[in-house]
């Protein structure tokens, strides 16, 4: 059985059934339920779900504290980029105490935050860094694309005994999609095959997976049949099911919202580079957001960002019509 | 009390009244023009008195940086309002070319150094500016603005110790609108909990702390001027807890592109149900407040008031008819400014 | 006395234990940042004696007194410092990033400050599991300039939760005396603005300490906080081992050293006859004794596996 | 070129080239925590003497503040040089560096600029454990505005800095501890060298190794060792990391077919990635074998001695990787496990 709720609403589901189903879950973070009759705050109670201050360092912080002594806090982060306020909690803290600690502490936490704001919200406040979090180890990185596994992809993440970096993005909010009822869980490191095709493999993350399939559609009019994989969690990454569609198609095209120079399409680039390498007909192209910081003015901003059309000209490039050549 | 002549008292109303209504011409575009205005807009109508009050110490070659709800300093230090607005529409001839927005306005050319997006990370770039006046030694002082929710940010914390340890010349100046988006200040300060003015704070680094009425200018100008002149002097920063009413809701909706964009209710009433709160707030709204004093203590002609909102008038339709004509930028240019 | 015995031990270990370290330091054989805090004993044997294991300590980058206080075992703490497979954190974390959970010695860090808001949620959690227990948080003087100080006493404050902040002012952030980090000499005045309970106590002087932080745990016990006792102490050594010290003050040296808490309370011990002057010998050689032991084992242990490194990245 | 040449130490060289910096410029001040008394590491040493404790401060230790305190007195025309004492603790002042600092000139549609160095030091050596050890610099090679320098030996160094200092853009500047105290040969008169030129280090043409910081020299003794078995390695040093000298790189793998990049930072997310993304992109129709990538395993340094040696990539993991570039012919199973996620990853 399944219903239909627009992604936000999927992710407060699985947030509200993990608190009801383990105590030990707490949700806390700037304006979360100011007000008594939110509904959360009458299911579980003002102790367990909290307004905190803007103190980014103290409330990620105050996590990783509550986490040491069995909690399993979810905190609420409102933008991606405010966690770069606090960095010192996510990187040298959370991922490490375990390790430091020789094994002794676990750090169950969910840093969730939303990103990739690109409507209008100019330079502070659109950033795509997931690219940040891969290359930290400890912290696994979670970016749902559809409503279904918002939901999942949650659960898992709050029952997961690490930092987890839940990561939404804001262009998806509304979007509805069918949602498992009850308890759902979508295991970490298993990318999804959104669309099958034998002539192209396109890697798509979060927003950028919708385009993805269209342009595939737009293509497939050309006869051009586009395989479609969703990553679904960037850490740990499931490398095995792009490889082997690359081993089929031998072409790879990225599509990532963030920026190009030390993106995370950059790091599978250079997987597929490496361990494709006899499977690889033609360059692995990215297609990214421009190396800029994102501008205010809708021309300016859409210059910059992924579309339909950047995708499939990608898809004709690796198909040797055009040349690649940087 | 400071004596202003009459002609620096009008400025004072006539900059008010000019925020004001920039900001309603800013709000109303939501309305008039859907989709013009994109992302996140925050008015400080209910803060004009405060804004203008301090801004009215300065001297030529005096600095300020503020916080996202930026949009009434540039206006009193001067800034063309045309351009202003062609920023907020993303445009071309826009205040940085269509580049910031809203939340990002900045006038070097008269002495705004600009906002940050981010709650409170402008005060160490503040405390930064004034530490480059002390070293240029002209007597130059930096204004900082920023909200009450800034001050739970370490940022103020480490900003305010180094600005008193090292004796800058800023002035920092808290408009506590008793809102953070939408939690009560005292859901998330320990002195608001208390009961306590926001200004206590400035203990913790030994400098002094004051709590003003931030709808009276004048009692604004007055604490604002002996924090300057003490700076100037040399002898360090002020924090000043100016207490004012937010009319407005935080900021525009918070919606995904295609959600017609608009101001909802304040959170007083949307969130915690309180409308006489906003309503005692209205009745007490500076901007006819000081108006009625000037023409009371005949400072100001009632007629030449109507003359001053005429003009105002005019020149914000300006605005929005300059910003509406203001072609869009090339979307190319969106790689120039990466570096300098 | 048995309070007086007991806090006598505690110190001898915690002296023994850390010039025994500087001079496995200076062979190389103690690896790391090294942070000793000899001439700050008292607060950590006066402090951490009144606690029990479920309550939590969160301490610095300078550890060894609170844990061995706490009732870390030496000798798996000192394999740690070698960077040993039977060290307390399997020789991963060494000196700056000591834990024990079991003695409730929830960590060291190595980012000065960095473990204050980590200790807030400890009490948060504390308080929310409705247990007694109590949280106490280390930290030096230099902590206090850094932002997350500011945002965890607010919270604490805000919450009311049952922690113990204990800093330990020995006047010297890193190399730098505080009056180039702070206008605010005493951090009980920082943290004044937020009305809480908070108590300035000579850390040289063990039984103040004690009856101080004794007050405030009581209080805490019965769901009382957060409260802040400033320790004036002394670094005796230099902000790391190694470090050049060219910033000492010789008088306040001669000072402080006639004010070394061990000496001291071991003087009023035998002078109020709370123990006699063949006891205190007992206690010193036991505390040779019990460190050499923790010498010989940790140089017994092996060093850990490399395939270990990749163990434990997550749980 | 400088005819003279003095023998002298990587650490030695930052002072005396911040000290030839401030005489030439007064607005060049120098900021952080210690700088005055000459750091930890003696980077600033002799500086406040020079020129007072005004233009050389010591600040508190709030990385955040005075990461932004320099940001703002740049923005207000001081070209400061802030030091962040380890590159670990530039998680306190991330959001001042991204957000503010490499946006300032952008959103201010090019009014504002913010002429600041920030130096800093990485890398893994001394038993440092978790928190004193990383290698961060492929997040700050991520934000487009910032500069990211990483020099490989002291000359370059002199010359990379005074660009830096120079440069009207926010300067990255990250040393390795662990090349602090080697005596090098130094122009005793330093010019400034660009930002944004590689440089080979030693010419060849079986293999290009591109190799940053500490594995330049590491990398230059794994060529020594290739070349005794009659393997002729090019061995480039990228000097810059952004602004990334794609043609130097491009040029020299079209040639040879064949590159390995090595870094300190961990393999997974380094910025080796990227440098194999470009490559591939580059040179893709010369390749002769898959661009091999040397990095440190996915995990926090560890403290302990035999386990931090085997973390630190070294001579040997740059020798084995070329190796396998020049053996490799036919598509075999590749060394996979080497790039996949640790065991237990994949969580619950």
């Amino acid at each position: 059985m399944s219903h239909e709720v627009p992604y936000i609403g999927a992710i407060m589901e699985a947030i509200s059934l993990e608190m009801a189903r383990d105590e030990s879950v707490l949700y806390y973070g700037q304006d979360v339920a100011p007000n008594d009759d939110h509904d959360l705050v009458k299911a579980f109670g003002r102790d367990r779900i909290r307004v905190s201050p803007i103190s980014e360092t103290a409330e990620i912080g105050m996590a990783v504290g509550a986490a040491l002594s069995g909690m399993r806090p979810v905190v609420e982060l409102l933008m991606a980029e405010f966690m770069l306020v606090a960095m010192n909690q996510v990187v040298n803290e959370a991922p490490r105490l375990r390790y430091m600690s020789g094994g002794q502490v676990k750090v169950p936490l969910v840093l969730k935050a939303g990103f990739g704001f690109t409507a209008g919200w100019s330079g502070q406040h659109t950033g795509t860094i997931y690219g940040m979090f891969t290359g930290v180890p400890g912290l696994k990185v979670v970016v749902p694309s559809t409503a279904a596994d918002a939901k999942g992809l949650m659960t898992t993440a709050i029952r997961d005994d690490n930092p987890v970096i839940y990561l939404h993005n804001y262009l998806l909010t509304l979007e509805h999609g069918d949602v498992p009822d009850g308890e759902y869980l979508v295991p970490f490191g298993q990318a999804a095959i959104r669309r099958q095709g034998g002539d192209v493999t396109i890697v798509a993350i979060g927003w950028e997976v919708g385009l993805a399939l269209k342009a595939a559609e737009q293509l497939a009019s050309e006869g051009i049949q586009a395989e479609v994989i969703d990553p679904r969690t960037l850490a740990p990454l499931d490398l095995d099911t792009i490889l082997t569609s690359v081993e089929k198609t031998g072409r790879l095209v990225l599509v990532d919202q963030a920026t190009r120079h030390g993106s995370f399409s950059s790091r599978i680039a250079a997987d597929v580079a490496e361990y494709g390498f006899s499977s690889l007909k033609a360059p692995i192209k990215q297609v990214t957001a421009l190396d800029a910081t994102i501008p205010y003015s809708e021309p300016m901003e859409a210059f910059l960002l992924p579309d339909e059309a950047k995708i499939a000209k990608a898809v004709h490039q690796v198909l040797g019509s055009t040349p690649v050549a940087a | 009390m400071t004596q202003l002549d009459n002609d620096r008292l009008i400025w004072i109303y006539t900059q008010m009244l000019r925020i004001r209504e920039f900001e309603e011409r800013v709000k109303r575009t939501f309305e008039e023009h859907p989709g013009v205005i994109r992302g996140h807009t925050h008015l400080a109508d209910g803060a004009e008195a405060s804004i203008v009050g301090s801004l009215a110490t300065l001297k030529p070659g005096d600095q300020l940086m503020a916080t996202y709800r930026c949009h009434g300093y540039p206006i009193a230090l001067g800034t063309d309002t045309k351009k202003m607005m062609a920023e907020i529409y993303g445009r071309r001839d826009g205040l940085c070319g269509g580049y910031g927005g809203s939340m990002h306005l900045v006038d070097p050319s008269v002495g705004f150094l600009g906002a940050s997006g981010i709650v409170g990370q402008s005060i160490p770039q503040a405390t930064g500016a004034a530490y480059a006046a002390q070293i240029r030694k002209q007597g130059q002082v930096v204004l900082n603005f920023f909200g009450d929710g800034a001050s739970k940010q370490g940022a103020f914390a480490e900003s305010l110790n180094l600005a008193s340890l090292w004796k800058l010349p800023i002035v920092y100046i808290m408009e506590n609108n008793n809102y953070n988006v939408a939690t009560r200040s005292e859901q998330e300060d320990a002195n608001a909990a208390a009961g306590e003015p926001l200004s206590v704070k400035a203990k913790a680094y030994s400098m002094p702390g004051v709590t003003i009425d931030g709808t009276d200018p004048l009692a604004v100008y007055d604490v604002v001027e002996a924090a300057v002149a003490r700076a100037r002097a040399g002898e360090g920063p002020t924090l000043i807890e100016s207490k004012v009413y937010r009319l407005s809701a935080h900021g525009n909706l918070i919606a995904p592109p295609g959600v017609p964009l608009h101001y909802p209710e304040h959170e007083a009433i949307a969130v915690f149900g309180n409308r006489e709160e906003y309503d005692a707030a209205l009745r007490g709204d500076p901007v006819p407040r000081f108006r009625m004093r000037l023409v009371d203590d005949g400072t100001l002609s009632s007629d030449r008031a109507d003359a001053i909102a005429a003009e105002v008038t005019d020149e914000m339709q300006a605005a929005v008819d300059f910003g509406l004509a203001s072609p869009f930028p090339d979307p190319e240019r969106a790689l120039d400014f990466v570096y300098a | 006395m048995d309070e007086a015995r007991l806090l006598l031990q505690t110190m001898w270990r915690i002296r023994v234990f850390e010039e025994r370290v500087a001079q496995l330091k200076r062979t190389m054989q103690v690896h790391g940042l090294v942070h000793l805090s000899i001439g700050g004993e008292g607060v950590a044997a006066a402090v951490c004696g009144q606690l029990r294991d479920d309550d939590a300590v969160y301490s610095s980058h300078r550890a060894h007194g609170h844990a061995i206080a706490k009732g870390v075992p030496l000798p798996a703490m000192m394999a740690e410092l070698m960077g040993r497979a039977d060290g307390l954190c399997r020789g991963l974390g060494g000196s700056m990033h000591l834990v024990d959970k079991r003695h409730g010695l929830l960590g060291a860090t190595g980012v000065v400050g960095g473990n204050l808001p980590l200790a807030v949620g400890d009490a948060l959690a504390a308080r929310l599991s409705g247990s007694d227990r109590v949280t106490v948080v280390f930290f030096g003087d230099g902590a206090v300039q850094a932002g997350h100080f500011h945002e965890s006493v607010n919270l604490a404050a805000l919450w009311k939760l049952p922690l113990i902040f204990v800093c330990e002012n020995n006047g010297l952030a890193e190399f730098t005396s505080r009056a180039e980090h702070s206008p605010v000499e005493r951090v009980i005045d920082v943290v004044a603005p937020y009305g809480f309970q908070r108590e300035l106590a000579d850390g040289s002087d063990v039984l103040a300490v004690r009856s101080a932080f004794g007050a405030f745990l009581e209080q805490a016990r019965d769901g009382g906080g957060p409260f802040l006792l400033e320790c004036l102490t002394h670094r005796r050594r230099g902000h790391y081992e190694g470090d050049a010290q060219q910033y000492r003050d010789e008088r306040a040296e001669l000072e402080w050293a006639q004010r070394d808490p061990l000496t001291r309370f071991q003087a009023d011990a035998l002078e109020q006859n709370w123990v006699d002057t063949q006891t205190v010998a007992e206690i010193e050689t036991a505390a040779r004794a019990a460190v050499e032991e923790a010498v010989k084992f940790a140089k017994a242990s092996p060093f850990p596996t490399p395939e270990l490194a990749a163990e434990l990245v997550y749980a | 070129m400088n005819s003279t040449e003095t023998e002298t130490t990587f650490v030695t060289t930052i002072a005396s080239t911040l000290a030839l910096a401030m005489r030439a410029d007064e607005h060049v001040i120098v900021l952080g925590e210690d700088v005055a008394e000459g750091g930890p590491y003696t980077a600033t040493a002799g500086l406040s003497e020079e020129f007072g404790r005004e233009r050389v401060r010591n600040t508190p230790i709030s990385e955040g503040a005075v990461c932004g305190a320099a940001i703002g007195a740049a923005q207000a025309g001081l070209r400061p040089v802030v030091e962040i004492m380890y590159i670990d603790f530039i998680t306190l002042a991330l959001d001042q560096l991204v957000n503010q600092a490499a946006k300032a000139h952008f959103m201010s549609g090019g009014q504002l600029s913010v002429p600041l160095v920030l130096r800093t030091q990485g890398g893994a050596s001394g038993r440092g454990a978790a928190q004193h050890s990383q290698s961060l610099e492929a997040w700050l090679t991520h934000i487009p505005g910032l500069k990211v320098v990483m020099p490989s030996c002291a000359a370059d160094a002199a010359g990379l800095l005074l660009s830096a200092i120079a440069d009207p853009n926010p300067v990255v500047f990250i040393e390795n501890k662990s090349l602090y105290f080697k005596r090098e040969q130094v122009p005793s008169a330093p010019e400034s060298l660009p930002i944004g030129q590689a440089r080979v280090r030693r010419s060849g043409n079986d293999l290009t190794i591109i190799a940053t910081s500490r594995m330049v020299s590491e990398s230059l003794r794994a060529a020594e060792r290739l070349a005794g078995e009659g393997v002729d390695a090019e061995v480039i040093d990228l000097r810059t990391l952004l602004p990334l000298d794609t043609d130097a790189i491009g040029r020299s793998v079209s040639r040879t077919g064949r590159a390995v990049v090595a870094h300190e930072a961990v393999r997974i997310g380094g910025f080796g990635a990227e440098l194999t993304a470009q490559i591939q992109e580059l040179a893709f129709d010369f390749l002769l074998a898959p661009i091999q990538r040397v990095g440190a395993p996915f995990t926090p340094v560890p403290l302990s001695p035999p386990l931090e040696d085997a973390y630190r990539t070294g001579a040997d993991d740059v020798y084995a990787a070329a190796r396998f570039a020049i053996e490799w012919d036919q598509p075999e199973s590749s060394p996979f496990a080497s790039g996949s996620f640790p065991a237990g990853a994949a969580g619950s």
